[in-house]
């Protein structure tokens, strides 16, 4: 028969080895039921204060026992598992320049500029942000919602106001120079696009 | 550790030793049989089984010996890959060579021992066999032990992506090579202000529903900012989102939602 | 500046977090380079020192450093794992053996040692393991592909390095031959040349 100790260091090693957590009837396999769930749960209880002072815990959720890190360490775990940080689609960020930039818009305004349909989830990404919101309805049939940028967009991207953002001439420029760069011989308006692009 | 591996399993459990004769109860043979890697590996079995000296074989017994298992083996149908009867032609090759006189010692290389090179193999092929079960010996990740691996607690932090001006630029830089939007939206600098002044009077005239126009004003954020509140204004007005009224001249002019009637 | 006992929860809780072994130089990223290798390596110790009594053990590998649970607790976490790993047939393993000790060989050098073909599935099965990958190719006609062992192996196999690898046994250890007089090396170079190269 295997001692308290013995037990409690098989119970952690079967823990450890498993990212999931393990049901306690599991548990109760490792020592083919001769062990009680009574025992076991009093055991995982002691590991539990064992690792109390650990970066790791051992902690209790729906699906059984786990150890997990904590979340505090999470900033010098993230570095060695680096997360690649998510983006945007190009659909949310070419929305948001449209609001941005030509502000207040409907939804049919930045699908005329976009040249295709914006979805209702890319509007609601960007109001859960909270960097657009609805700012008033153009009178019009149908009366659609003007969006327009918010504060807190302006505090997130670091702007203290909109004209901080790059001037749109100045994009149009280096459009016109990149064409004018790839296309030497014709003259290469920006507008000259390939197609294709959608 | 030297010749002691089992050298075929019958129904799991090995068999370590074989009868000395070549009798061998069929199904025990079938699966011995079916058990050797390939010549080399039958070849080493029946030297170590006889105790020859692997390194001074004699190859009159070893060849007939070879060569009766192998007409054993064609006997029970086995499937008899090639390399044995290329196996027993070189066994024969060699016994013929050995019977041969030796001429005299003139030449180092001449004398060189016709079972040399089947020596060599013999030796490095058993070298690997045990290597094999050496190996197999070891402990292995997922079958001996497992490696570690506690979950790591990161649902809680949501990570937003990022955005910066620059990639709204590009952006609307694709949307500019896209759409030739160049000709039709020529923006200025100056108009950029001015929608953002749309947008905030239009977000104040949500919350107050109507203001006097003094009051869209702040005198105190200088004459660039009336300037262009004022410029937004009327393009607000232009773009019919406000009504713009007043009463009589000098009568305070009052700015409201378009819409603000359905309010 | 952390100190060393906080120093220590985090790499251990970084090791526990993961399944591979992790390098020393990810390790040092930790803490952005700020605790050098000498001192990581000493905590390592430390660490591989206090999980001493546990079923689980801090391991150094060829691919760094890893915690495993105990082989000899294996008869208790094999209950919780009921699918059983692969074992490999002889052919397999004297595949692996031959690449291990002979690398880098060919498919036609190992069927030269073997005396038997070599199925392209033998390879695959432990290509598929990821134990060993083609490391280049042999200048002969057809450019055969020549296999070594992976890192991967290594680990698995709870190595550091290859000379870690059980000794070749020699069975015979003199020759007694006549051809020993001019071939006094004949047993030795086999183990240095390239077989099947004759």
């Amino acid at each position: 028969m295997l001692g308290p100790t013995e037990a409690k260091r098989i119970l952690e090693a079967a823990l450890l080895a498993s990212p999931e957590p393990v049901p306690l009837a599991d548990l109760r396999r490792l020592f083919d039921g001769q062990i009680g769930a009574d025992t076991i749960r009093r055991l995982l209880e002691e590991l539990r204060a064992e690792w109390a002072e650990r970066a790791v815990e051992l902690v209790q959720l729906a699906g059984g026992w786990r150890f997990q890190t904590r979340r505090e360490f999470l900033p010098f775990l993230a570095r060695l598992h680096p997360e690649k940080p998510p983006r945007y689609s190009r659909a949310v960020l070419e929305t948001l320049a449209i609001i941005a930039y030509r502000q207040p818009v409907t939804r049919g305004d930045i699908e005329e500029i976009r040249g295709v349909s914006v979805s209702a989830q890319i509007l609601q990404t960007l109001e859960a942000r909270g960097w657009i919101d609805v700012v008033g309805h153009r009178e019009t049939p149908g009366r659609p919602a003007l969006y327009g940028t918010t504060t807190r967009f302006l505090d997130d991207l670091g702007l203290r106001s909109l004209e901080e953002l790059p001037p749109l001439e100045e994009v149009a420029r280096t459009l016109e120079l990149e064409a004018a760069a790839t296309q030497p011989a014709a003259e290469a308006p920006a507008d000259a696009r390939p197609v294709g692009a959608e | 550790m030297t010749s002691a591996a089992p050298v075929a399993r019958l129904y799991g459990a090995p068999i370590e030793t074989l009868p000395p004769d070549l009798y061998i109860p069929p199904d025990a043979l079938e699966v011995m049989l079916e058990a050797f890697q390939g010549p080399l590996d039958l070849l080493l079995y029946l030297i170590r089984r006889q105790n020859m000296n692997i390194l001074d074989i004699p190859m009159a017994p070893l060849t007939r010996q070879y060569l009766d298992y192998v007409e054993l083996m064609r006997r029970r149908n086995l499937e008899l890959a090639a390399e044995y009867l290329v196996m027993a032609a070189i066994l024969m090759e060699i016994k013929s060579r050995m019977l041969l006189p030796r001429p005299p010692a003139t030449e180092a290389e001449e004398t060189a021992d016709p079972r040399a090179e089947l020596v060599r193999r013999l030796l490095e092929y058993e070298k690997m066999k045990l290597a094999a079960r050496k190996l197999d010996e070891l402990p292995q990740l997922g079958r001996d032990l497992f490696a570690v691996a506690v979950a790591v607690e990161r649902e809680a932090v949501v990570r937003l992506p990022q955005v910066h001006a620059r990639d709204l630029a590009e952006a609307w830089r694709a949307l500019l090579a896209r759409a030739r939007l160049r000709a039709h939206h020529t923006v200025t600098r100056e108009a950029l202000s001015v929608r953002e002044y749309m947008s905030r009077i239009l977000r104040s005239l949500r919350v107050h529903r109507v203001l006097e126009f003094a009051e869209l004003f702040d005198p105190a954020r200088g004459i660039a900012v009336l300037v262009v509140t004022f410029l937004a204004l009327l393009e607000l007005a232009r773009e019919a989102l406000v009504e713009i009224t007043q009463s009589g001249a000098f009568a305070p002019i009052y700015v409201r939602l378009a819409d603000a009637r359905s309010h």
